[in-house]
C-alpha cells in the first residue's frame, strides 16, 4: 500500500467531472468536479438540500448521472449498481440507515458478503468471530446475534459502520455518520477513521458539526444548491469561511433572554418501566426548557415514549398542570396538549410517500376542520406559510416528503409538531441532521415557544445544544437520574462526569 | 382443417362423432347451408355455457360444434360463465351487444339468469335453454330432471342394501344446482327407507382430490360403511383410492355415482359402480336444431307448454345405467377415455 | 417562495403527480381504441351501457378494497360478505319486507367488517389471516341459512331497481358513481380520509401523531363490508335472486381492479379514481373479449397477459 | 458484558425467539388435544399417516410460498402451476415416458415461475399483479392443453410413487419432509437464503450491500413454480389423474399455512419450520371436524373461525 500512495496522489481514487443530476426536471447537482485521494479525507458541507447525499449516491451505484463523468482510479466507469461500487471498492454509509432490522448484527455486517464454507454455506462460526472482532474494535457493546431491528439509532449506525468497515473498502464514504452519536463514540469514529486514513483510504465525510470537519478532515468542498462555491485544504479556511461558502449570509451573536417560569406544567413522579429506566422524577414548568442528557442508551427515549403514552409506566405518576393524568396513546397526550418530536424520523416521524403538505398537517387536522369537511385551502395557505417561516426547501408541498433532503424532512416535523399548538413539547435530538443555518432557526422557534409559555423538555445528545438552551438539565445514567444540575452548575465537563461515572 | 374453441375438434372429427350421438332423431335437420326466407346469409348463435370447468359441460359443446358443423352458414359465438351467475348474465347481454341471431344458454342457476333471458326476449330472439330451466318466458326449454335421475340411482342404492345400511355422501360443490337437486332426490328416495342411515355427508366439488381426503377421514371413524353416495364419478373414483389405500377393499362398499360417461358406465359393467345416473350432455345439437328451426319459421313438433312460461320439449328418458344395461350404453355416454383401473382390483 | 431558482419543478412535479393517473388513463384509451378496431359494436350506447352495468359490482366492492388496502391492509372476505348479505335480503325480503331486508343485509356485512376490524386493528391478528378467516366463516352462515339453495326474489320494486335506467343510465351504474364521489369525497375532504393514507403510509407514525389508528382501520373495514353488502344489493336486485355461492372469488377481482388503478398494496397510496379507471380497464377488456368470440380458455390466457401488460404500461407510462 | 444489568435481555431475547415457534407448537398440541378427545380415532397410526400424506401437496406448496412471502413477495400462480404441471405429466407419460414427462412439467413449472420472477424483479410489476396473471394465464394453458378433459394416467410406477410406503411412512409426506428440510437449508445455511431474509426486511439495505436483489428475488418465484410442479407430482400420482382444474384456490391455502406458521406478510421474518407447523394445524383442523362427521356447511364457519383463533392464540403466546 505505502508504495502506491505517490502514484495516486496523483490519481485521485474516485472523481466525478462536470457530475449534472436531476429529478424530473428538478436540477439538483450541476457541473461538479469532486475528487477523493488515497490516505485523505474529504469534507463535504454544505446545507440542507444542497446535494451533498445526492453527491454520494451517484458515488455509490445509487444514481445514474445524468451529465458528465465518473472516474475510478481515473479510469472512466459506469456504476449500473451498489453492487457494482463495493466491487470497486467504494463502499457508502448511507444518511438513511440501512439495515435489514429482522436479521441479526453479525448478518446485517456480512449481508452480501457473507464468508462461506468449501460447500458454500454461510460460514457461521467465521461471521461470528469476526462480526465480534470488529464490534469490540469500534467498542460496541451488543450482542451480535441480536436483530438489529431492536437496537437503538446509534448502535445500529454503529453496526453499519462495522458492515462498511468488513468490506474492505478503497474509498468509504460517511453520510453524516455522527448525527446520531453522542461524544465519546464520536471518538471511537474518527479514531477509526484516522487509522483507516492511515491504512490508505480515501474517506469522504459529510457531517453538518463544523468542528467535526475541522478535527478529522483535510479538504473540504462546499456544496450550495448543486454546485461548488469552494474547495480547499482544511489548513487554508476557517469557520467564517465555510459558512460563508455554504450559506452566503451571517448569523446574528446569539444572546439569551431571562426566561420567566410559571407553574409546574408537567411533573413526573418515580416514573418507572422494567428494564428500561427507574424512579424518573423531575418537573418542567410553563416557559421553562429542562434538557435531558446522557450517553446513547442512558433511557432518554424510553422516558419520552412513556409519557405520550407510547409505552406503558411500570410505576411513578404523570402530573400534568398538577393533575394526575393517565396516558394511553399519543392522540390522548394530542389532546391534553402534549406533543413529541420523535428522534427516529425515518420510522416513527415521516409518512414518507405522501406530500409535505399531509406530513405537517396530519396531526392537526382538528383545525382546518369544519362539520367534519376540511378546508383544502385554509390548510394550504397554512402550510404555505409554516414552510415559509421554517424555510423548507422542497419543489413544493405537494412533493413527497421523502424526496426531501434529511433537513427538510426534519422542519416539517417540527412544523407538524408546532401546528397542535402544545402546552408541552418534549423534541428528541431535534437538530440531528439539521444544517447549521437551520439549527439556528430551531433554537429560535424553541425559543419562542418557550417565551410563549410552552414547556420543553429538550433530549439531545449535543452538549452545546443542551447547554445553550435548557434551563435545568437532568443528567440520565443507566435509567436513573444521575443528577439534576442548574444553568449555572452545568458544563460540558460536569454534564458528561455525572451521565458516564462508572456506576 | 381449422379446429374449433374449446374441443379443439375439427369439423371431420365431430362428423364422426356425430353418427353416435343419442338424440338425432329428435328435431331432424338436413345437413347444408340454412335459408332464412330463401336466403343464405351467414348466422351467427350464441353459446353461454355454465362453464368448462368440467368435461361434461366440454361434451355438451361438442354436440352444439358438432351440429353447427353441419351447416356451413351458422357460426358459434361460445361463452364461458365461470360458474359464475353475475359473469353468465353479463355475457349473454354482451352476446346481444355483439348482434347474434339467437341465443342458447346453459345456466348457472335457474332463477338468476331471469333478467339475462328477458334481455334476449326483449330483443325478439329465439332463446334456447339447455339442462336447466329458466321461470320466464323462452322459445324453448330443453333438459332432464337432476331430482328425478337421483331419485333413480338412490331407489338402486336402497333396494342393492336391502333398505338398510350406513351410507356417506359426497356432494358436488356446495351450493350449485345439481349438487343440490341430486341431494333432494336422494333424500325423497331415503324418506321411504328410514334404516337407511346417511352417516356423514362432505363436499367433493365433484372432482377427485377433496374426496380421497373426505373417505380416509370417513374410514378411519367410522368403522362400517355400506355404501358411497357421490354426485360425481370422478369423486366416486376419489372415494376408491382411499378405500384401497385403507386397505378396505374387502368390506364392499359399493359406490353410487352420477355423470353418465362412457367410463362410469364401463365401471359399472365391471362392478366398481352399483349404479351411474345417466345425465347426458349431449342435447347441444338438439338446442341448436331448435334455433334453426325457429329462425326458419318451422314449427317445433314437440314443444308442449308446462308449468313455467315458455315450450319445453320432452326428452326421452334415459335410464339409470347398472350392470343389467351397462353394455347398451357403452358407447353411448360421453368422453372416450378409459376408466381409471380400480385399485381394488 | 426563495428558493424558486433552484427548483423550476412545479411544473415537473405537476405533471408527474397528474401523470400517476395519466397513466391509467392512457391504458384505458389505448384499449378503447382497440376494442373499437376490433369490433364495431364496441362503441355503441347500448354496449358501453352493458360495460357500465357490468362492473357496476365488482367496482363498488373495489371502492371498499380502496379503504382498505390505503392503510396496507387487505380484505379477502368481501365475496363471502356479499354472498351473506344476498341470502339475507332474499330470505328477509317476503317476511319482513324490502327496507328491512335490506336494512338488516346491511348491517349484517356492516357488522362482519366490524368484526374483521377489531381483529386486525385490536386483536393485531394479521388483515390477510383475519379476512381469510371471515371468507370462511360469511361464507358458511350463508350456506347454513339457505340450506344450501338459492331463495328466489319475486320483488318488482327491486328487480326494476337492478335492472332498471335513471335518465338513460342503468341504475346499477349510478350506484357505483355515487359510491365513487362518496368514497372520494370521505378520502379527500375528511380528516379519516387524510388519516387513512397516513396509516398506510406509516402507520407507526400516524400513531405519533394522534392519529386514532386503530379506531380508523377497524372503520375502514366496516367501509369495506358495508359496501360488499351494497354490492351485494346491486347483485340480488339485478339477478333476482339470493345464492349462497354468490361473489365467490370476486375479492380477487376487486384487488386486481384496485391494483391496476395504481393504489399500492403496500398502502398510503391510490385513490378511488384510480381504482374506478382500473375498474373501466378490467370490464372493458372482458366485454372486448366477448364480442369477439374469444375461445373462453384463449380468454383466461389473454386476460391473464393483458392486466400484467397493463400495470407494466402503466408504471411506464407514470415514469416519464 | 457492561450493560447486562439494564439489558438484562439474552436470555429473554433467545426465550423470545424461540417462542416465536412455541406459539405455533403449543396451537398444534392444544389442538392435537382436542382432536384427541373429540375422537378416540384421532390418535392412531393408520389416522396420523393419513394427516401427513393429506398436507403433503399444500406443504409443498406453502415452502416455495414461504420463500416468496419471506422477500415481501406473494405468489397467487402456484395453484395454477401446480394444474398445468399435472395436465403436462398426464399428457407427456404415454408417448414420452415417466422420466421426460416429469421433467418437462417441471421445467414447465419452474419457467412460469421465471416469468413470475421476471415480471417481479425486473419490469417491476408488483408481485400480486404477476403472479395473479400467471394465475389466470397458466390455468388458461391447462384447460388449452388439455380441452378441458382430465386425462387419465395409468402408469402403475407412478400411481405407486403417490400411493405407497417407504419405511411406513407414506412417500408423499417423505417427499413433503425432504422439501422441508432442503428448504430449511438454504434459508438457513446459504448466503442466498440469508440474503432473502434481507430483501424482505429491507430490501433497500439488501441492494446497498451489494445482494444481487433482482436475481435472488426472480429465483425465490423459480422455487416457488419449482415446487408447485413437485406438488403436481405427489397430484397426479396420488390421483391417478391429470386434470385441468387441479389446485384451484390451493394458493390461499398455502398462504394460510405460511402465515399461520408465523411468517410475516411483511417479508423478513418467519421460518418453513414455522410453515410446516402451519401446514399441520390446518391439515390436523381439516381431519378432525372430517372425523367427527361435522356438516360441511358448519365446517367452513368452524375453519373459519378456529384459524383466526389460532393466529390469535400464537400471537399472545408469543407475546408472553
Ligand atoms: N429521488 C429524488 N427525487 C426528487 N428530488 C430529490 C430526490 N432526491 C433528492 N431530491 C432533492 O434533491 C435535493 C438535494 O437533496 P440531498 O438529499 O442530496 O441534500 P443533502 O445535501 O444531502 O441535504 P441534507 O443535509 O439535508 O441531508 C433536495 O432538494 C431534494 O429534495
Ligand atoms: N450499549 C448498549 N447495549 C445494549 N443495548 C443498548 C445500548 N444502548 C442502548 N441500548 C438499547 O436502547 C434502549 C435505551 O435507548 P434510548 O433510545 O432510550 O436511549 P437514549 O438515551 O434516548 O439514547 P439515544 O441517544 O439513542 O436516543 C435500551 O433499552 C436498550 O435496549
Ligand atoms: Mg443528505
Ligand atoms: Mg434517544
Amino acid at each position: 500500500m505505502p508504495l502506491k500512495l505517490n502514484a495516486s496522489l496523483v490519481t485521485p481514487l474516485l472523481a466525478v467531472r462536470g457530475l449534472g443530476k436531476s429529478f424530473s426536471g428538478n436540477v439538483v447537482l450541476s457541473d461538479l468536479d469532486f475528487a477523493v485521494h488515497a490516505g485523505e479525507v474529504q469534507a463535504l458541507v454544505g446545507e440542507n438540500g444542497a446535494g451533498k447525499s445526492t453527491l454520494i449516491k451517484v458515488l455509490g451505484g445509487v444514481y445514474q448521472p445524468d451529465r458528465g463523468e465518473l472516474l475510478v482510479e481515473g479510469e472512466p466507469t459506469r456504476l449500473r449498481s451498489p453492487r457494482d461500487a463495493l466491487a470497486r471498492g467504494i463502499v457508502v454509509i448511507q444518511q438513511e440507515l440501512s439495515l435489514a432490522p429482522h436479521l441479526s448484527a453479525e448478518e446485517n455486517i456480512f449481508l452480501g458478503h457473507f464468508p462461506t464454507t468449501r460447500f458454500g454455506t454461510v460460514a457461521r462460526g467465521e461471521m461470528r468471530r469476526r462480526a465480534a472482532e470488529l464490534l469490540d474494535s469500534l467498542s460496541i457493546e451488543i450482542d451480535p446475534s441480536v436483530p438489529v431491528g431492536r437496537l437503538s439509532i446509534a448502535q445500529q449506525q454503529m453496526v453499519e459502520i462495522a458492515k462498511a468497515i468488513s468490506l474492505q473498502a478503497k474509498v468509504l464514504v460517511l453520510d453524516e455518520p455522527t448525527a446520531v452519536l453522542d461524544e465519546k463514540r464520536v471518538a471511537t469514529l474518527f479514531a477509526l477513521v484516522a487509522r483507516l486514513k492511515a491504512q490508505g483510504l480515501g474517506i469522504v465525510f459529510i457531517s453538518h458539526h463544523l468542528e467535526e470537519v475541522f478535527r478529522i478532515c483535510d479538504r473540504v468542498t462546499v456544496l450550495r444548491d448543486g454546485r461548488k462555491t469552494g474547495e480547499a485544504p482544511i489548513g487554508e479556511i476557517d469557520q467564517e469561511w465555510l459558512v460563508a461558502r455554504m450559506i452566503g449570509r451571517d448569523f446574528p451573536a446569539h444572546a439569551r433572554q431571562a426566561r420567566r417560569f410559571g407553574k409546574p406544567a408537567l411533573e413526573l413522579r418515580g416514573l418507572s418501566r422494567r428494564g428500561e429506566f427507574e424512579d424518573v422524577s423531575f418537573a418542567v414548568h410553563e416557559g421553562e426548557i429542562v434538557g435531558l442528557a446522557g450517553l446513547v442508551g442512558a433511557g432518554r427515549t424510553e422516558v419520552a415514549r412513556a409519557i405520550v403514552g407510547l409505552a406503558r409506566p411500570s410505576a411513578g405518576t404523570i402530573r400534568l398542570h398538577g393533575q394526575d393524568v393517565r396516558i394511553d396513546d399519543p392522540g390522548k397526550a394530542a389532546r391534553l396538549g402534549i406533543s413529541y418530536l420523535t428522534e427516529d424520523r425515518k420510522a416513527q416521524g415521516l409518512l414518507p410517500n405522501r406530500p409535505v403538505r399531509e406530513n405537517a398537517t396530519i396531526s392537526s387536522l382538528g383545525r382546518f376542520t369544519r362539520l367534519g369537511v376540511l378546508n383544502l385551502v385554509k390548510e394550504r395557505i397554512y402550510v404555505r406559510e409554516m414552510i415559509g417561516k421554517l424555510d423548507v426547501r422542497s419543489a413544493g408541498m405537494g412533493t413527497e416528503i421523502r424526496y426531501l433532503s434529511g433537513g427538510n424532512q426534519q422542519k416539517v416535523l417540527i412544523g407538524r409538531a408546532l401546528a397542535v399548538e402544545p402546552k408541552v413539547l418534549i423534541v428528541d435530538e431535534p437538530t440531528r441532521g439539521v444544517d447549521i443555518g437551520a439549527k439556528q432557526e430551531i433554537y429560535a422557534l424553541i425559543e419562542q415557544l418557550v417565551a410563549r409559555g410552552v414547556a420543553i423538555v429538550l433530549i439531545s445528545s449535543e452538549m452545546e445544544e443542551v447547554l445553550r438552551l435548557s434551563d435545568r438539565i437532568v443528567v440520565l445514567r443507566r435509567g436513573r437520574v444521575a443528577t439534576t444540575l442548574s444553568r449555572e452548575e452545568a458544563s460540558e465537563e460536569t454534564i458528561m462526569r455525572s451521565a458516564a461515572l462508572a456506576a | 382443417q381449422e379446429r374449433l374453441p374449446i374441443t379443439n375438434a375439427t369439423c371431420d372429427e365431430l362428423a364422426a362423432r356425430y353418427e353416435k350421438l343419442p338424440f338425432t332423431d329428435i328435431l331432424p335437420l338436413d345437413a347444408g347451408p340454412v335459408a332464412i326466407d330463401g336466403e343464405e346469409k351467414p348466422l351467427t348463435i350464441g353459446f353461454s355455457q355454465t362453464g368448462f370447468n368440467h368435461p361434461w359441460r366440454v361434451s355438451m359443446l361438442e354436440s352444439l360444434q358438432a351440429e353447427a358443423c353441419r351447416h356451413p352458414n351458422v357460426e358459434l359465438v361460445v361463452l364461458d360463465g365461470n360458474v359464475d351467475v353475475a359473469k353468465q348474465n353479463n355475457d349473454v347481454r354482451d352476446l346481444i351487444a355483439r348482434g347474434v341471431d339467437a341465443v342458447i344458454m346453459s345456466p348457472v342457476e335457474s332463477a338468476a339468469l331471469v333478467p339475462a333471458a328477458r334481455a334476449v326476449m326483449n330483443e325478439g330472439l329465439p332463446l334456447v335453454v339447455l339442462d336447466r330451466d329458466v321461470p320466464t318466458d323462452k322459445t324453448l326449454f330443453i333438459g332432464q330432471s337432476n331430482v328425478t335421475m337421483a331419485e333413480g340411482v338412490a331407489q338402486k342404492m336402497a333396494d342393492d342394501l336391502g333398505g338398510k345400511g350406513k351410507i356417506v355422501v359426497i356432494t358436488g360443490l356446495q351450493g350449485s344446482s345439481p349438487a343440490v337437486d341430486r341431494n333432494k332426490g336422494m333424500e325423497n328416495v331415503l324418506e321411504g327407507h328410514p334404516d337407511i342411515e346417511v352417516l356423514v355427508t362432505g363436499d367433493g366439488q365433484w372432482i377427485r382430490e377433496p374426496a380421497v381426503k373426505l373417505m380416509e377421514d370417513w374410514l378411519t371413524a367410522y368403522p362400517e360403511i355400506d355404501a358411497v353416495f357421490s354426485h360425481a364419478e370422478e369423486s366416486s373414483w376419489g372415494a376408491q383410492l382411499a378405500i384401497a389405500r385403507a386397505n378396505r377393499c374387502g368390506d364392499g362398499i359399493r359406490h353410487y355415482t352420477f355423470d353418465g360417461s362412457n367410463a362410469g358406465f364401463k365401471s359399472v359393467k365391471a362392478g366398481t359402480f352399483g349404479a351411474d345416473g345417466n345425465y347426458t350432455p349431449f342435447i347441444g345439437d338438439i338446442g341448436l336444431r331448435a334455433v334453426l328451426y325457429t329462425l326458419t319459421g318451422k314449427e317445433i313438433p314437440d314443444a308442449q307448454d308446462y308449468a313455467e312460461p315458455g315450450k319445453t320439449l320432452v326428452l326421452p328418458d334415459s335410464p339409470v345405467v347398472t350392470a343389467a344395461n351397462a353394455d347398451e350404453w357403452i358407447g353411448r355416454g360421453w368422453g372416450d377415455f378409459e376408466p381409471t383401473p380400480d385399485p381394488c382390483r | 417562495m426563495p428558493h424558486e431558482a433552484t427548483h423550476p419543478g412545479y411544473g415537473a412535479m405537476l405533471r408527474r403527480i397528474g401523470a400517476g393517473r395519466l397513466g391509467g388513463l392512457i391504458a384505458l384509451v389505448v384499449l378503447i381504441v382497440i376494442a373499437s378496431l376490433l369490433s364495431d359494436r364496441f362503441l355503441t350506447v347500448p354496449n358501453l351501457l352493458n360495460v357500465l352495468r357490468q362492473i357496476a359490482i365488482v367496482g363498488i366492492l373495489a371502492m371498499g378494497m380502496t379503504f382498505v388496502i390505503l392503510t396496507a391492509g387487505i380484505d379477502l372476505s368481501i365475496g363471502s360478505i356479499l354472498g351473506l348479505s344476498v341470502v339475507l335480503y332474499a330470505g328477509l325480503l317476503e317476511s319482513w319486507g324490502l327496507p328491512v331486508a335490506i336494512t338488516l343485509g346491511m348491517l349484517a356485512g356492516a357488522g362482519a367488517g366490524l368484526v374483521n376490524g377489531i381483529g386486525v386493528a385490536y386483536a393485531g391478528i394479521p388483515a390477510f389471516i383475519m379476512t381469510l378467516g371471515m371468507l370462511s366463516f360469511a361464507r358458511g352462515l350463508a350456506f347454513i341459512y339457505t340450506g344450501g339453495t338459492p331463495i328466489p326474489i319475486l320483488d318488482e320494486t327491486f328487480y326494476n331497481f337492478g335492472n332498471g335506467y335513471f335518465l338513460g343510465i342503468p341504475i346499477p351504474a349510478l350506484v357505483l358513481i355515487a359510491t365513487l364521489l362518496a368514497s372520494a369525497f370521505v378520502l379527500g375532504m375528511t380528516p379519516f380520509g387524510r388519516s387513512v393514507y397516513g396509516i398506510g403510509s406509516n402507520e407507526e407514525a400516524a400513531r405519533m401523531s394522534g392519529v386514532p389508528v386503530r379506531l380508523y382501520k377497524t372503520v375502514v373495514y366496516v367501509i369495506s363490508g358495508g359496501l360488499a353488502a351494497l354490492a351485494g344489493v346491486v347483485y340480488s336486485s339485478q339477478l333476482g335472486i339470493g345464492t349462497p355461492i354468490a361473489g365467490q372469488g370476486y375479492e380477487l377481482d376487486a384487488i386486481a381492479a384496485v391494483v391496476v388503478g395504481g393504489t399500492s398494496l403496500f398502502g398510503g397510496k391510490g385513490s378511488v379514481w384510480g381504482t374506478f379507471i382500473g375498474t373501466l380497464i378490467i370490464g372493458v377488456l372482458a366485454n372486448t373479449l366477448n364480442l369477439n368470440g374469444v375461445d373462453p380458455f384463449v380468454q383466461q390466457l389473454v386476460k391473464g397477459a393483458l392486466i400484467v401488460v397493463a400495470v407494466f404500461g402503466m408504471s411506464r407510462a407514470n415514469r416519464t
